[in-house]
């Protein structure tokens, strides 16, 4: 109502606006945003980047073994004479792409199942709502580990594996927004103009949860990317050669603590990675979500 | 001789607000002159937005500073200024001489505390410093004061109505209904004594059977401790039954003020005028209303001058030249208006 | 043109976590006949059981007893389409300006949807559809710059126009307002009664007004009927009620009611 | 409220019920053939039969299923294909072990989680904010492993402050059994030395584990906070004179826990399925370890045995939590 008696713009220009503006107020998600982006650039072109990309590969070179960091290897080299930096930089793709496809087939089916069952409630809500219960009693980590262990290695298994035990997360929040919504006077309005079902759920209802999800989904980004390394961690993930920050640090960790570089160098990629996804979901939450705005 | 000197219970002068936003600084309370003595009830009237409920919360200072920011101003309560005092000093002012009642009591009291725990923090807060409040002596141990504390809710409770007061101390507040939830923060509200009351809207979440009940507890309170009381509301109705004094609020401004009679009877300012017109009140004819056309200014430019001027018939070129003064209609009656000067002049 | 008789709604106790409440009676035998190109008021307080009526009129609820009866047809007895039809012919003006629109729409989504909805009866095009938002905007008194605006731009009294053009989309015949003005400011509650009793006149509708406000209704209502915990205590013309009150209840509330005059003639 | 724990009892049978089935039917139906891998490499086809049938493995998969389950009732959790032993054995040995882990990770979380959460929210905007959100976004983009890594690598490689791994070393005496926690058992026994052995081993391990739970629970407790500050009562309770600190301290502080303690409830039935990397990394011999040496081989029985413990435990936490929110909400418990 502010903007009125001023210069014209339409709602979505001005909420916009403000939302840019208090997401570039917050210097911790400036520093989100830029993580995510050099994160996104090295995913597409890490493999061009890296200086020995022929180690990408799988070719070692057995003089150069745990080389320590020097100018010619930053981050060092392994137990086969690899730069550890070429292997970092090439891992990025893997766990990008692994991590974006588990939060999308998760916001997927979550999406459906919730919106299915908030909307329509009853029995229908109580059964989906019992299966995703079932879900998340069942410990995340060891479900994916079956299943990955059993379908075998390579990424496109570890995703299923991992997105099986994603999606409730995504069908109890747009439950629970789908019901508070369907209590909403303008929902309620739309039926008493006689607007049918999918018209409410899918005109009045789902635009105006779309915020949430979002929000969620760049949060768990960072979540997923975690969980695609600790799979490779544990030796389930990908197909050797093809290097994985996890199964990288795995492999390091037998030659602790003389060779450190060959663990502490995947391990930060991990975790700045992870942050970078966390602190701009946290900004975007900041933004969006009037709750936790304050 | 000394009547002469004792300041006003409440003196603001030119109070400034400004209120910061993403959208620029609004200034949501631009200049606002008002005095409440003990035993007057001041109606504080005004449509949404025009800085009744600000003005109420400055007087405890519970206006959080930034966003806001005052510009100019003073608030005087018993002669000190408030803007001026330590948090700590602020403190020991509220609740034990300036009371408050808020909107709505479904949410003004904490859901997961008895309601009798939260009058005895109330009083065992006012009685820190003023331990004649529990009635005792200023050295008396903790538990005797927690035990007086306990003896006066079971007191103001039962002044306020509620039956049983004693059982009722150890009640949830939602084993209340809502006239009761009121009673029980009208309690909360004068257990320390105040000499000031606030009221924002008290009874504006209330049907209208039980606003009538509240209002008589609230003013037969009143007089019996001989307070100050403010009472801000958008219903002229309830400012013409239960209030002395009324002051009009338009955009930050207070446009018209006096004795509640004269004010109502015979309005001076242009927009107390349309504001009556506007109620249906008893004989009013079907379609004979009038609404005020226009909507109320954006307060981050405001309108030069009298803020009411866009949407006033009355209105010529003085009026936006400056901020009208408040002139004058006697027996403390007055409004801000230049067209009242002239009518007075040419009278 | 609205009949309702005898019409009960028993909400069954609902099991919560520690136990079962007791079912609530929130209608009970009420009856009401609100007559053709009338303004009907049905007063009542909080919990007394008018919100449940207005659900029950427009089938968002369904009474446990009694039957609705709108131009002589049973609401129960109707086939989902023809339900549909009836449903373009009575609408409904919510409460909250602020709530009862969905803010992820433009004014003219808002406004044209009963048409999207009812377009085989209603029979335009997109274009037309359009043509029909910009004429029921002006017809309550918006210009045709706001079409493309969302409700947060607008003020409470804007968007109650807004909401009350979103009713006349369908060229309704009754028009059920739901405390229409009580969220609104007295100024901006004159200016939306008198575009209600203009509308009124111009359009010939039928009102079936509901508030808690007996000032409101004694200025629009010709006839009242008060409502007190889900039973129906009084019903009669309006200036009859206000001068000689029958029940206690109507005596009572009238009594209670804070009128600005009284200040004028206390002293 | 009795009637309340009942109906809730009630309805724990049929989740276990679906968990068993669910678990059940991801083990037996995904591919992979277990029994050979268990025969070993060099097996003939014969042999790898033979062995299967010992194990019933050649009977239709709902029988199975119906052995398992007549088994369960019994408390019989089925034979690991191989190790031979009974998986209700491993259980119990494990189990306890992987409890002391979460409950004193928990202990952690709570402990730092809820008056940093409260802190934060209290001085919101300033450097405790700030400061409380670097930490808590930090931790949980920590994986796990690698903290622990970095833990052994600083106090046990290059300090030698502390064990690298393990639970209580074969060398020293162990406590008595009376509640399978180690450091419990110690206390109980007044056996001091022990007590001081097994902290050492269990303090690298709880501290990773805790990171994220309680990352999360600051978090929730400064958003529940900050939530309940904006609530009209805390206006009220100001404007009548009560001290920040008391309405910090004792209006607010109840009120924003318990909306904290589902988060709680829901963390510890998470933390119970992540110990399998922390066991991992320190060799602590839990459930985590353990299911996760059946993972690799396909040695299906403990894997069901585990999730379904795991599963079990997760609804009664949240039973618990459940209970609990209503003992806290008064609009619940008086109704």
């Amino acid at each position: 109502m502010n903007a009125q008696g001023s210069v014209p713009e339409s709602a979505r220009r001005y909420a916009l606006r403000r939302a840019l503006f208090r997401f570039s107020q917050s210097g911790l998600s400036l520093v989100g945003l830029a993580l995510v982006v050099t994160l996104l650039m090295i995913a597409v072109f890490g493999p061009s980047l890296a200086p020995y990309p022929e180690h990408l590969g799988g070719a070692v070179n057995t003089a150069a073994r745990f080389r320590p960091p020097s100018l010619a290897h930053p981050f060092g080299t392994n137990e086969l004479g690899q730069d550890v930096f070429s292997l970092v930089l090439g891992g990025t793709r893997v766990s990008v792409l692994a991590g974006l496809a588990v939060v999308m087939l998760g916001t997927l089916i979550g999406t459906v199942v919730g919106a299915i069952a908030g909307y329509a409630g009853g029995w229908t809500d109580e059964i989906l709502m019992r299966i995703s219960d079932l879900k998340l009693t069942v410990p995340g980590l060891i479900l994916a580990m079956a299943v990955a262990a059993a379908l075998g290695p390579g990424i496109l298994n570890m995703v299923i594996a991992i997105a099986l035990s994603w999606w409730p997360g995504y069908a109890r929040l747009v439950r629970g927004e789908v019901m508070a919504k369907k209590e909403e006077l303008f929902v309620t309005a739309a039926r008493a103009i006689g607007a049918g079902p999918g018209r409410i759920l899918f005109r009045h209802i789902l635009p105006n949860i779309l915020t949430p999800v979002i929000v969620k989904m760049s949060l768990d980004m960072g979540f997923a990317i975690l969980t695609v390394a600790s799979l490779g961690f544990i030796g389930i993930g990908v197909k050797p050669p093809t290097p994985e920050w996890g199964s990288l640090l795995s492999v390091a960790r037998g030659y602790m603590p003389d060779y450190w570089w060959t663990a502490i160098f995947p391990g930060l990629a991990i975790f700045t990675a992870v942050f970078g996804f966390n602190l701009l979901g946290d900004g975007l939450r900041d933004v969006f979500d009037p709750k936790a705005r304050r | 001789m000394a009547s002469q000197t004792v300041p006003p219970l409440l003196d603001i002068r030119d109070l400034h607000l400004t209120m910061k936003s993403f959208d620029g600084e609004a200034h949501v309370l631009n200049g606002i002159d008002l005095t409440v003595n003990r035993g007057e009830i001041w109606g504080l009237v005004g449509e949404t937005g025009c800085g009744k409920s600000l003005t109420g919360l400055s007087i405890s200072r519970l206006v959080s500073t930034p966003p806001a920011r005052y510009a100019r101003g003073e608030i005087r309560f018993e002669g000190e200024d408030v803007l001026k005092l330590s948090e700590s000093a602020m403190q020991r002012l509220r609740g034990r001489h300036i009371g408050m009642i808020f909107q709505d009591p479904t949410t003004n009291l904490n859901p997961s505390f008895r309601i009798g725990e939260q009058l005895v923090d109330v009083a065992l807060a006012a009685g820190r410093h003023s331990p004649e409040i529990l009635g005792l002596e200023a050295r008396a141990s903790s538990s005797a004061r927690r035990m007086a504390a306990r003896a006066l809710a079971e007191t103001m409770l039962d002044k306020v109505g509620i039956p049983n007061a004693a059982q009722r101390l150890d009640d949830y507040p939602h084993q209340f209904s809502g006239g009761m939830r009121q009673r029980v923060l009208i309690a909360m509200a004068l257990i320390g004594r105040p000499a000031l009351l606030v009221a924002d809207e008290p009874t504006t979440a209330l049907d209208v059977s039980v606003q009538a009940q509240v209002l008589r507890l609230l003013t037969g309170m009143v007089q019996e401790y001989a307070m100050g009381v403010l009472l801000i509301t958008h219903n002229l109705g309830v400012v013409a039954e239960t209030c002395s004094h009324v002051a009009v609020m338009y955009a930050g401004n207070i446009v018209e003020r006096g004795p509640v009679a004269s004010v109502l009877a015979a309005p001076a300012h242009p927009y107390t005028t349309a504001l009556l017109a506007a109620i249906p009140t008893r004989g009013v004819k079907r379609g004979d209303l009038k609404g005020l056309a226009g909507t109320v200014p954006n307060l981050i430019q405001p309108p030069p001058g009298c803020r009411f001027a866009p949407r006033c018939a009355l209105a010529g070129p003085d009026c936006r030249a400056d901020v009208p003064p408040m002139i004058e209609l006697g027996a403390g009656h007055g409004a801000a208006c230049l067209r009242v000067a002239s009518q007075t002049e040419a009278a | 043109m609205l009949e309702i008789e005898n019409v009960s709604k028993v909400f069954p106790g609902r099991r919560s976590l520690f136990g079962k409440s007791e079912p609530v009676v929130a209608l009970d035998q009420v009856s009401l006949s609100v007559r053709k190109g009338g303004c009907f008021g049905l007063v009542g307080e909080s919990g007394s059981g008018k919100t449940t009526l207005t659900r029950s009129i427009l089938r968002l609820d369904v009474p446990t007893s009694g039957r609705i009866l709108f131009e002589g047809q049973d609401l129960a007895s109707l086939s989902p389409a023809a339900l549909r039809h009836i449903r373009a012919r009575i609408q409904i003006v919510f409460q909250d300006p602020y709530a009862s629109l969905n803010p992820r729409m433009s004014v003219h989504d808002i406004v044209a949807e009963p048409l999207v909805i009812h377009r085989d009866v209603m029979g335009l095009d997109n274009r037309q559809r359009t043509d029909r938002a910009v004429e029921l905007l002006a017809l309550v008194g918006l210009g045709a710059q706001h079409l493309h605006r969302y409700p947060h731009e607008f003020s409470g009294g804007q968007r109650q126009r807004i909401g009350i053009a979103r009713a006349l989309a369908t060229n309704p015949d009754l028009i059920l307002l739901d405390e229409p003005t009580s969220a609104l400011d007295v100024s901006v509650q004159a200016q939306v009664l008198n575009l209600l009793i203009d509308l009124q006149d111009r359009l010939s509708l039928t009102y079936l007004f509901i508030s808690h406000d007996l000032g409101v209704i004694r200025y629009v209502c010709d006839e009242i009927a008060l409502i007190w915990r889900g039973k129906i205590v009084e019903k009669g013309q309006t200036a009859a009620v206000f001068d000689n009150p029958a029940s206690e209840y109507a005596r009572m509330l009238i009594a209670a009611m804070p009128e600005v005059r009284s200040a004028a003639t206390r002293e | 409220m009795l009637h309340f724990i009942l109906r809730r009892l009630v309805l724990i049978v049929p989740v276990l019920f679906g968990l068993t089935a669910l678990v059940f039917a991801i083990a037996r139906l995904l591919p992979g053939d277990p029994v050979a891998l268990a025969a070993g490499p060099n097996a003939t086809p014969a042999e790898i039969a033979a062995y299967g049938k010992e194990f019933g493995l050649d009977r239709p998969l709902i029988v199975q299923y119906g052995a398992y389950l007549s088994g369960l009732m019994k408390g019989d959790f089925g034979v690991s294909i191989y190790t031979r032993r009974p998986v209700i054995e491993d259980l119990r040995a494990y189990l306890p072990a992987t409890l002391e882990l979460v409950f004193a990770a928990m202990f952690l979380a709570i402990a730092i989680g809820i008056p940093a959460g409260l802190a934060a929210a209290a001085w919101r905007d300033k450097w405790p904010d700030y400061l409380s959100r670097v930490v808590a976004l930090g931790s949980i983009s920590m994986p796990r492993f690698f903290l622990g890594l970095l833990l052994q690598l600083l106090f046990a490689m290059w300090l030698g402050w502390l064990p690298l791994g393990g639970r209580f070393p074969i060398t020293e005496d162990p406590p008595a059994l009376v509640t399978g926690f180690l450091t419990l058992d110690a206390l109980i026994a007044r056996d001091f030395t022990a007590f001081s052995i097994a902290c050492q081993h269990l303090v690298m391990p709880a501290i990773a584990m805790s990171l994220s739970p309680l990352a999360t629970i600051m978090r929730m407790m400064r958003a529940s906070t900050l939530e309940v500050m904006q609530q009209d009562y805390v206006l009220t309770e100001r404007a009548l004179g009560l001290s920040s600190r008391l309405i910090m301290l004792k209006y607010v502080s109840r009120n924003a826990i318990s909306a904290t303690l589902t988060v709680i409830g829901l963390y510890f039935g998470w933390l119970l399925g992540g110990t399998v990397l922390v066991e991992t990394i320190f060799d602590w011999p839990g459930l985590g370890l353990y299911a996760t040496k059946a993972v690799v081989t396909q040695d299906f029985m403990p894997v069901i045995g585990v999730t379904l413990v795991i599963g079990t435990l997760f609804v009664f936490a949240n039973f618990a939590v459940d209970l609990l929110y209503g003992v806290i909400n008064p609009k619940v418990r008086t109704e």
